[in-house]
């Protein structure tokens, strides 16, 4: 397969272009962050973008969705990573639909897939249990008792969690925290008892929460995927969150980058432009670059996924791991090179540092994929 | 050498009997600074009286001339009080930029007259003081600035635009730098200009940062009227006329000594990178960090950081030995700051999705991710990080202009 | 495609019956290439033969003209004759910088008794060109060469130094850039002109590497004649005189795809510093390189080339979908250079002190050591590093010129 | 004590570098290599260097040596460094002459340090054993035999090996490899019968050699420092070997810098200097800052030897680690500042970034030592 778009994929970019620059631009983040909004997305906004078939960009057209595949979806996350716009597509429409495509029973995926598609479902993965994302690390115990289990224990970072409508959760029904094996995924209804989720404003300002799972209740239909063996469920769940945090990160530092090499072409000091100083324009040069690394790898993860999921793994961590570093680097540059200007809470800029630097850490940093493919290469 | 060892003893006996136990707390932060000036609402009675009796004695400026309010000591003498004061962990009585930057300014540039009126305030912290220098339009190229200010023959006229003026909100008096002569070349035609805060047409904005609040403002001049003389003798220009340039590049050079040393005095503290990562990281079954690329990044950083640290302490002792520190100065503010960035970045790494919080008590209210932020400026303000290798390149290299 | 599938059967039925099992065993290394030319000595029988059978179909280059000596065959044929080789293992009949870059060159820009006179001995390596570009004062700033070219009548006249000439102590005819109007402006008055080596006064003199032994010259002109004509109606000009410039970008281009591509195309091969150093340094009881520092670096150096070769492969796709390279040849030339230099800095920390002897058997002569110092040519040779930023920076970002 | 240089000190540095670049400037280390030297160094030239004092430049006034301490010797390290100066300094005067000083027996103290204060006596240090400097792994056995030990295995990467005197050895008498306990310094003299020397070409025509060590017999005599006990020594003796490595690099690297600083402003491109180019003038700048952090580190690792040894491991991890990457770093940008030139034989700037990889690999390379300091600081 070329390592390039499809003409189906460009018209889809470019309609989400002109559709988020319209509807969604930075200003749209900005203005919910200053209000304070509990949701933090516009529901109808997101109800738009599911009219539009992007909620259900992986679900099956025969669920209502588009099936546009992860590449489409990567496309759609680029896009949404270049106007900073706030959605709950990550956690529903790549990690939970996954999850359920790949994974789920029928009787789960003709119940939630197409709700999913409709936008009228929001659904959160529960993973991490750390400052530092380790999956394998997972301790929250899912304790059997008779035909049902109890889930106790905590989740942190859950991109979503305050709104979702269901959770799904990673558990420990057997093993001990370090071990791929005994991990089993949930999925657990938001308002089930003992359920308890605390927002956590992030510096982002998109939703993050904690949750806390006191006894709750889930029975082996709840189940995604084999008890004991969710591991490879979750793995592939997270492989298709990293590839579309690759995507976002793309995409964002992409636009800080337009942003930083317009603002070199317009500010004048020293009577010339800034972008006529030659180390700025080696520095821009080689973050060029870099970028354009970061984007190959980013699709090649998700044309990956696409074709062979799972042999995805290495792929997904490499586009995780290039484009967090690459997003990083260009959030530095964009600030350094705005200058004063660029500091200033007023000016954009410094909302794509933030941003980055959340999708950066989640679901494992460069530092942590980089160490995974020295694990999957051998040394 | 007697001489300096009574002193020390008097100092200790001083210290010890007039530094209120309050005034004996570790600061908990920015708050517990006292700034002085006329709209000082002092935290505590002690932090009143540790004031009056330090600038009863000119120890808030204790190198300053005593005619000015100052302790009149000499730099050994200065030392020791400083050790003595860090013996009992006494605070420091008063900060301002009165006392960092217009003060000096004045001790080099101004007249008589000038220092004996605006000296002793400040010495005293009755009148705060805020620095207008940077533009908009100017940044770098601080040469460039407009701020317009005319001669009106009994008054000068002022009109333009300052940003970065730290504290602008709460000061009493500003000091300047505006255009005086528009048609010389750039670097000529400007002064430094004295002024009241509370003249008509003087208004002043906060600017928020991406790291939240900030003491930095906006403020606009907009037909302010300052009079040639405040008082009988005392100009309101310091220096010459349109030689203005030479007192900011003296401060310049002032601060980015100040700011490199600043910038890169935490990393010897304790929170060492590598101390914070193995807390929040754990290690592994050998001992070693558990996140082993973040330890070898922490790691090199830690070196460099070291060895910076020794270079700043080489540096000192080279100018103790009488080797000016001169364009080095610009090497401390380029390597302190671009590695106090980077040192946060990896306490960020460290720290992971906890560091991210930005509201809320667990984190302080963000306050790791705020501090991250914050250092992204280290490298902009006080001379960009690209000025300070201009100024590597061209003196000390002594490579060619362009 | 019925066509096509048809040559590709031809194809793989000539070259089994035509292909000499010597000439499909695999290279042990650049002594095995044939560079042909007058002095040409034959490794073995099956070298010659194998030359003489592909040159008599043209295959030798496969896609020039037949009326040249070329194949005539259409891309897709020549893909499908390269993958054929590349199935029974076939070596390269011929390599030259005749083939590479004059050949090109005159494809495009020489006249038709040019190519009738030049290509068919390339084509048949029966003639070895080397070129004349380089001079020591001119460097990246290629455009302010110096070799001297003044029109004698019924002669041109040489007087010049050229230098990394490689292989003209092998070639039997050179193509230099020379300047042919000393009062043009410096892009303007040069010329691009074909010199016979056994001109009197052409002198040439290896030159030595910090790795040792190398293909590259100096070239020295001393009074050189060059008759207008080589042949009657084959001028020894190539393009218009004076003009020279846009043949020589023409092959600087050419030449900068050519060696970001190789200059990275181990990458994708066997030796992963990773490999190497998991062999060289060994690992842990947890299977992880025993040196961690080194292995992220080795992680991370890893991502990055892994990522380089996805851009190649997309940059490839993406001209094939009909989106030109342009200016990102320059991207590919620069990371692939720079990468390259990354790379082989990791070999040499992962072999140690192994790494670092420079004679005898057990390091195959400094093999490891010597590749490590010529990497750092990479980045020089075809344009600098800092020429290919600069090219990113105009013409893709299009920043403004200084 | 301030870290800067004593009056003393300085004097010494004014003459060295005139002695230097009088009697062995790099041409020097040129001629060796071209003529394909036996011994590597030349002989006269280090009998100068002995009259000097820079022989005995560790060794006690008392036995015929300057006692200029590690600091001095600092001096002369990067003094030689700057000319690529070949001689026994490193192997003899600071290894050997810190192993006899500072852990030898009286005997032996005084039957060789007034012969390496004369220059009359070379000797070297065997430690490595694979390509990867690794102390604690050394496994070169010494077997007890009645009053006697016989050693028996491989030394590699011993500098001066080939023309030393007497090799000071470390063997395994306990233990396994991988433990600091268990290993004893011997005194071996390099006729001895069993010893075979094979001397190793290396990149920077220096001399190194392999040494077999077959059956070779020392007694409880020829011990240096405590049997089983022979890591304090070893680590004292190679914490001085490394601050005189960062000392030396730190001198080849300034010297490097230089030379292309004086490029940079004579060679000219498109019409200017190329010095004026903004993008090299910040590398140039960058690398400035690195070469200062450097020399700092070694000035302190050397102060720290002279007042209180036994503390001196972290801080000459830190002096190898920073002054190994930083002259790394200072000659491949030399390099690349020279430009073609740089990369031919004839200049000389290629011989700067070979002794600095050599010296940057002795010894342990950065990332040894940054792993060091890493464990040192229990992290």
């Amino acid at each position: 397969m070329p390592l390039v778009l499809t003409e189906e994929q460009e018209m889809l970019r470019d309609a989400a272009r002109g559709f988020l620059e319209a509807k969604a631009p930075v200003s749209a983040l900005r203005k919910l962050r200053d209000a304070r909004d509990e949701v933090g997305f516009s529901r109808d906004l997101w109800k738009e973008m599911a009219e539009m078939g992007w909620a259900g960009v992986l679900v099956e057209e025969a669920f209502g969705g588009s099936d546009f595949g992860f590449a489409g979806a990567g496309v759609l996350a680029e896009e949404m990573g270049r106007t900073l716009t706030a959605s709950p597509f990550l956690s529903t429409s790549i990690l939970a639909a996954t999850a359920l495509k790949k994974y789920a029973c029928e009787a789960h995926r003709q119940e939630y897939l197409p709700k999913i598609a409709a936008g009228d479902l929001v659904m959160a993965l529960a993973v991490d249990e750390k400052n530092k994302h380790a999956p394998a690390k997972t301790a929250l115990r899912a304790e059997k008792s008779g035909n049902a289990f109890r889930l106790s224990g905590e989740k942190t970072f859950v991109a979503d969690g305050h709104v979702a409508d269901k959770l799904i959760v990673a558990a420990r029904t057997a093993g001990a925290p370090g071990e791929e094996a005994g991990i089993t995924l949930f999925l657990v209804d938001a308002q089930a008892k003992g359920v308890a989720r605390e927002r956590t404003i992030m510096v982002d300002s998109r939703n993050a929460a904690r949750v806390r799972f006191d006894g709750v209740e889930a029975t082996g239909d709840d189940v995604v995927g084999e008890i004991d063996g969710g591991w490879r469920a979750l793995e592939g769940v997270l492989n298709a969150g990293r590839a579309g945090l690759a995507a976002e990160m793309s995409g964002s530092a992409q636009r800080a980058f337009e942003m930083t090499v317009g603002y070199l072409k317009e500010r004048t000091q020293f009577g010339r432009p800034i972008g006529a100083f030659q180390a700025l324009q080696h520095r821009a040069a080689h973050l060029y670059c870099e970028l354009e690394l970061a984007r190959s790898a980013a699709l090649k993860a998700l044309q990956v996924l696409d074709e062979s999921f799972e042999a995805a793994g290495a792929f997904c961590s490499l586009a995780k791991a290039k484009a967090g570093a690459v997003a990083r680097l260009a959030s530095q540059e964009a600030i350094q090179m705005h200058g004063g200007i660029g500091m200033t809470d007023e000016h954009d800029i410094g909302l794509y540092m933030k941003r980055i630097r959340v999708a950066q850490e989640m679901f494992g940093d460069p530092a942590f994929h980089a160490d995974r493919i020295a694990r999957l290469r051998g040394y | 050498m007697a001489d300096l060892e009574k002193f020390r003893a008097e100092t200790r006996a001083w210290l010890e009997e007039n530094c209120p136990p309050d005034m004996r707390k570790p600061m908990r932060g920015e708050e517990d600074i006292c700034w002085g000036g006329k709209r000082w609402k002092f935290q505590s009675e002690a932090q009143k009286i540790w004031l009056e009796r330090m600038a009863a004695r000119g120890w808030t400026v204790p190198t300053w001339p005593k005619e000015y309010g100052g302790g009149g000591l000499s730099k050994e003498e200065a030392k020791i009080l400083k050790e003595e004061m860090r013996r009992i962990k006494a605070r420091s009585p008063l900060e301002s930029f009165g006392i960092w930057m217009l003060g000096p300014a004045l001790l080099e540039y101004g007249a008589h007259e000038q220092k004996a009126h605006f000296l002793p305030p400040i010495a005293r912290g009755e009148i705060r003081w805020c620095q207008g220098y940077s533009e908009p339009n100017a940044g770098s190229d601080l040469a460039s600035l407009q701020c317009r200010c005319e001669d009106r023959g009994d008054h000068w006229l002022v009109n333009g635009q300052k940003i970065w003026t730290s504290y602008a909100d709460e000061s009493d008096w500003i000091f300047v730098l505006v255009r005086t002569d528009r048609e010389a070349p750039k670097h000529l035609g400007i002064s430094f200009i004295l002024i009241d805060m509370e003249s008509p047409g003087v208004t002043t904005r906060p600017i928020r940062l991406i790291s939240g609040k900030s003491p930095f403002c906006e403020t606009f001049f907009d037909d302010v009227k300052v009079p040639k003389e405040h008082a009988p003798g005392v100009s309101a220009v310091v220096g010459e006329l349109n030689r203005g340039w030479d007192v900011a590049k003296y401060l310049l050079t002032h601060e980015r000594e100040m700011i490199g040393a600043g910038g890169s005095g935490a990393i010897g503290g304790a929170a060492s990178p590598g101390e914070v990562a193995a807390r929040l990281v754990g290690v592994d079954e050998t001992g070693r960090l558990a996140d082993p690329i973040l330890r070898g990044r922490i790691a090199e950083a830690e070196i460099d950081g070291w060895a910076f640290l020794l270079t700043m302490e080489r540096l000192k002792d080279e100018a103790k030995a009488g080797k000016g520190m001169g364009a080095k100065s610009s090497m401390l503010k380029y390597y302190g700051t671009e590695f106090n960035k980077r040192r946060y970045e990896l306490m960020m790494d460290a720290a992971g999705s906890d560091g991210l919080e930005w509201e809320g008590e667990r984190s302080e209210d963000g306050k790791l991710a705020r501090s991250w932020l914050r250092t992204k400026a280290n490298s902009i303000e006080g001379g960009t990080s690209e000025v300070q290798l201009n100024i590597i390149a061209k003196r000390i290299l002594e490579l060619p202009d362009a």
